[in-house]
């Protein structure tokens, strides 16, 4: 099997995109306090995916996340931003921030910012990651004269 | 002025992609400048004359760090605008992909069936 | 730091004619890549006007864009590109001509003045975000908080997005064709 | 007045939900969606309550006060608005149980449907620039997405036309945000207003020309409707009906209102550039209806030259300009809905929309027939049906402030479309010419039929009963677009 790019790009990607994963998850955590918040994390971390899609192929990045469960996952970062959005109903506004808001520069500051960071981290996180494979599985199947993508997965299994 | 001109500029640039050319992949590149030019027009009009950034860091006092950084209203803004971008150009990619698919080619000038 | 007005012109520059080959160039290829350095300037360029967290999210969505566009023209039809419409070219001229004079008569008028923003919502941001909610990153505060309504709407027009491609791809549209 | 903001959470909410776990059963899908298209017409009648007793809601998203956070705000204008579109929202989506059986993977189309909804109702109830643009762009990618829904080659192709045009329109209105952004520091509407009023006038110009010329590409008024046949006539029909019943007039028409005679209230020269465009897209729309050949463009056109009446009246103003322009709103939206649906009946039992290949359909289809009868009947401006009255008062309106010139081309427009409506009707519905068409499938599916009917009855009724249960309504959406101006929403 020689799929993907070859054997110097498989290292350096291996070596590499647990890094980027973590600066992902960083930016995302970190987003209140220093550059970067939910958005750019969740950029980075579909990145992370990305590289590897494009060193290794699709196989291998899909058995890690596969895209049923990054369908799933992206639907739930959504849900999980409106619920944070609607916890402002307990006091009786929307979006109103009822968490407590803990001292500057600590971790927990800024209240109820850390949890929508995390949702939309995830959120941008899988749907990019869905999105990019999606588009470059179409070709692939296109010549197979296979189309649908969830068909696929399962001859991966 | 001469900044925003500049921008301006670039955003006939992207206007003459998407107007002119007539590959699909040109016209999304047109769209793209486009929305670097809209997004380049947001953060300059946020810039202050030796502004910092609008991140308080330990050992900066609130009110001079009122005082001193840049506005981060446009700032937010842009990445929202960013985003809206991306997702365009995610659909448009798709768009061609599936058009590609049936004809071949990503030349609109052999694709256009419809008229008006 | 302290940016004198050239080294502003020399970038914006850069890009305007980065962004020129990107439209003009024959090549997808070639005008995928000049694309992409006018994308890795702009980052450089929002990190001199203070904006941290756009850079890094411009860096990243460059680099995604530019995979997504690859990815839709590796393995197809990628010959030069040489058909442009002489009708629309035309009025594209009248159009860039007009809008440059209106640009340069008009432009006290059209565009606000360089470097010295209306600051009365942004103060109030700037100092509300470490006070009131004690969140060091100002850009964060608004994006979730203050404006956290918008950021639901942008979240939505990403999934929307998605959705639209699988849409697109599906195996075809209606049942019986 | 947590109630304002319940119709886009809901639309979300069932976007989400649907994709989370049920779309891959379209029938389950489809019911889920319907039901929160309930509820969200629930909420409506409930805000129309509150609104009776009071002028406008005001609501603070996240309880911060005005140049800080967002805030929305309905009131009589939005209302009306807000309620046609919700009206109109759960019959469409009734009707697409039946009708979106023929498509594969119909369970996305549900959470198209809810996304475009949420961002319709989004516009409606924001007061802040941004805001507006972020579900504007919501809605529009929906839509991009809606018309390629049946991946036919022509879809594709209109649906890529109609994103290119979109795309340019929104970046029109994104950059003239940013100016306003940069002249005055903030983005909420009451805000801008009140600071406008100390800014010299050619500051400003540039700023609601922009606006202009991006809600003009959104509404399809005359140089910038290039992709309104295509996308309006080759989507799904449900789609079309969305379209052109309701989404242009929410992302074009009805910010149209607000930025001319709210918002840029210093302009009144912006009214003679509105009569202008509206006067030319209104006959260039009926003329080039009468020679289409296929039952979907005709509509598709009629839909520009009616868009063109609607802003011609707002351009000629005062009460009864006003008021004509309000009106024609509504009765278009419910006729060009029911046409459209009309349409996809017909569509789905025979598979073609083409003129020549359908003959005596009435034969087959008395209940389609008749609908589509008092559709027409209605758009043409035969008098007891609804069309007839608005399109009488924009004549008053234009006789009012001596625009006589322009009131006998709106009647000689009026008298082109009775014509190509009735061409059209007599062709497809009684002609008993060569080619007849006897399929014996007249068969009685609800799904399909009953929204047509309760729109049908919908029109007839509010044709007849014209004045006195909603006139009180229309008259103080009248006086919103005379006399509100946001600056007062500052003071407090």
């Amino acid at each position: 099997m020689n799929k993907g790019m070859s054997e110097i790009v498989k290292t350096i990607c291996r070596i590499v995109s647990p890094f980027i994963l973590i600066f992902g998850i960083s930016i995302v955590i970190y987003g209140h306090l220093t550059p970067g918040g939910g958005f750019p994390g969740g950029v980075v971390i579909a990145s992370a995916f990305v590289i590897n899609l494009l060193a290794y192929g699709r196989e291998k990045v899909l058995l890690k996340l596969s895209l049923n469960k990054s369908d799933i996952l992206h639907d739930i970062g959504a849900i999980l931003f409106l619920l944070v959005a609607l916890t402002g109903f307990i006091e009786g506004i929307f979006f109103l921030n009822i968490f407590d808001k803990g001292k500057l520069f600590s971790l927990w500051s800024g209240g109820n910012l850390i949890f929508s960071n995390i949702a939309i981290g995830l959120k941008v996180g899988t749907s990019l990651f869905l999105g990019i494979t999606l588009l470059s599985m179409a070709r692939i199947f296109y010549k197979k004269d296979k189309i649908e993508y969830f068909e696929k997965e399962e001859d991966i299994k | 002025m001469i900044i925003y001109i500049i921008i301006s500029i670039m955003f006939l640039i992207g206007i003459y992609g998407m107007m002119v050319k007539k590959n699909i992949i040109k016209i999304i590149i047109g769209m793209n400048i486009i929305g670097y030019a809209v997004n380049l027009f947001f953060v300059v009009l946020g810039y202050r004359n030796e502004g910092i950034q609008p991140i308080l860091v330990p050992g900066i006092d609130i009110k001079e760090f009122v005082e001193k950084a840049v506005n981060p209203l446009p700032q937010a803004l842009v990445l929202t605008s960013i985003v809206i971008d991306l997702s365009t150009i995610c659909f448009l990619a798709a768009l061609s992909i599936r058009i590609y698919e049936k004809y071949g080619t990503f030349d609109l000038e052999k694709i256009r069936r419809l008229k008006g | 730091m302290v940016i004198n007005l050239g080294f502003h012109i020399f970038l914006l520059s850069l890009m305007c004619i980065g962004s020129i080959i990107a439209v003009a160039s024959r090549k997808l290829i070639s005008s995928l890549v000049s694309l992409g350095t006018v994308g890795m300037l702009l980052s450089i360029y929002f990190l001199i006007l203070g904006a941290p967290d756009i850079a890094i999210t411009q860096l990243v969505v460059e680099i995604l864009t530019l995979i997504i566009l690859l990815s839709a023209i590796t393995g197809r039809d990628v010959t030069a590109d040489m058909s442009s419409s002489k009708l629309y070219r035309f009025l594209f001229i009248i159009i860039f001509i007009v809008s440059l004079i209106t640009f340069f008569t008009y432009s006290n008028f059209i565009f606000p003045e360089f470097g010295k923003p209306d600051m009365h919502v942004g103060k109030e941001y700037l100092y509300l975000a470490p006070e009131k909610l004690k969140a060091a990153n100002a850009v964060t505060a608004i994006v979730l908080d203050f404006r956290g309504y918008d950021t639901i709407g942008e979240a939505t027009v990403i999934f929307t997005a998605i959705i639209g491609v699988m849409v697109l791809l599906r195996k075809k549209g209606k049942k019986d064709e | 007045m947590n109630l304002i903001i319940f119709p886009v959470i809901l639309y979300l909410f069932s976007a989400f939900f649907i994709a989370l776990a049920l779309k891959e059963n379209e029938k389950l899908s489809g019911i889920a969606c319907f039901s929160f298209s309930i509820l969200s017409f629930i909420s409506v009648i409930l805000i129309g309550k509150y609104l009776i007793l009071n002028e406008r809601i005001i609501y603070f998203v996240g309880g911060w006060k005005i140049p800080i956070g967002i805030t929305l705000m309905v009131d009589n204008l939005s209302f009306i608005f807000l309620f046609i579109l919700n009206l109109l929202l759960p019959l469409i989506c009734w009707f697409s149980f039946s009708y979106m059986e023929k498509y594969l993977k119909a369970g996305y189309f549900y959470i198209l449907f809810s996304l475009i909804s949420a961002g319709l109702n989004g516009i409606l109830i924001s007061m802040d620039f941004f805001n507006i643009y972020v579900f504007l762009e919501i809605s529009s990618i929906a839509s991009y997405i809606l018309v390629s829904f049946g991946l036919r080659i022509e879809e594709l192709e209109a649906s890529l036309k109609y994103t290119i045009l979109g795309v340019i329109g929104s970046a029109f209105i994104l950059i003239g945000i940013g100016l306003i952004l940069g002249k005055t520091g903030t983005l909420n509407i009451a805000d801008f207003t009140f600071i406008a009023k100390n800014i010299e006038k050619k500051q400003l110009w540039f700023i609601l020309g922009l606006f202009i010329a991006g809600f003009g590409f959104k509404c399809a008024l005359f140089p910038f409707h290039f992709w309104l046949p295509d996308a309006h006539s080759l989507a799904p029909s449900p789609v079309s009906a969305i379209l052109s019943g309701i989404f242009i007039k929410i992302t074009g028409f009805y910010l149209l209102i607000r930025i001319v005679s709210n918002i840029f209230i210093m302009f009144p020269e912006s009214k003679v550039i509105l009569i202008g465009l509206g006067l030319v897209s209104m006959i260039y729309g009926a003329i080039m209806a009468i020679e289409q050949n296929d039952i979907k463009r005709i509509y598709a056109y009629s839909s520009i030259s009616q868009m063109g009446y609607c802003v011609l009246s707002l351009g000629i103003g005062g009460y009864w300009g006003y008021l004509g322009a309000i009106l024609h709103f509504i009765f278009h939206s419910l006729s060009k809905s029911l046409l459209f649906l009309n349409s996809g009946i017909i569509e789905y039992k025979y598979g073609t929309t083409k003129i020549e290949k359908l003959n005596n359909l009435v034969e087959e289809m008395p209940y389609i027939s008749t609908t589509g009868f008092i559709g027409m009947l209605s758009l043409a401006g035969v008098p007891p049906f609804g069309c007839f009255w608005s399109k009488i008062i924009i004549i008053i309106g234009a006789i009012m402030s001596h625009y006589y010139g322009i009131s006998f081309i709106c009647v000689i427009v009026s008298i082109i479309t009775l014509g190509y409506f009735l061409k059209l009707q007599r062709n497809i519905f009684y002609s008993k010419s060569e080619g007849v068409k006897t399929g014996e499938n007249n068969e009685f599916n609800l799904n399909l039929l009953m929204p047509v009917i309760i729109l049908s009855i919908f029109i007839f009724l509010s044709g007849i009963i014209f004045s006195p249960y909603y006139k009180i309504w229309i008259d103080k959406a009248v006086k919103n677009i005379e006399s509100f101006s946001y600056e007062s929403l500052m003071e407090k």
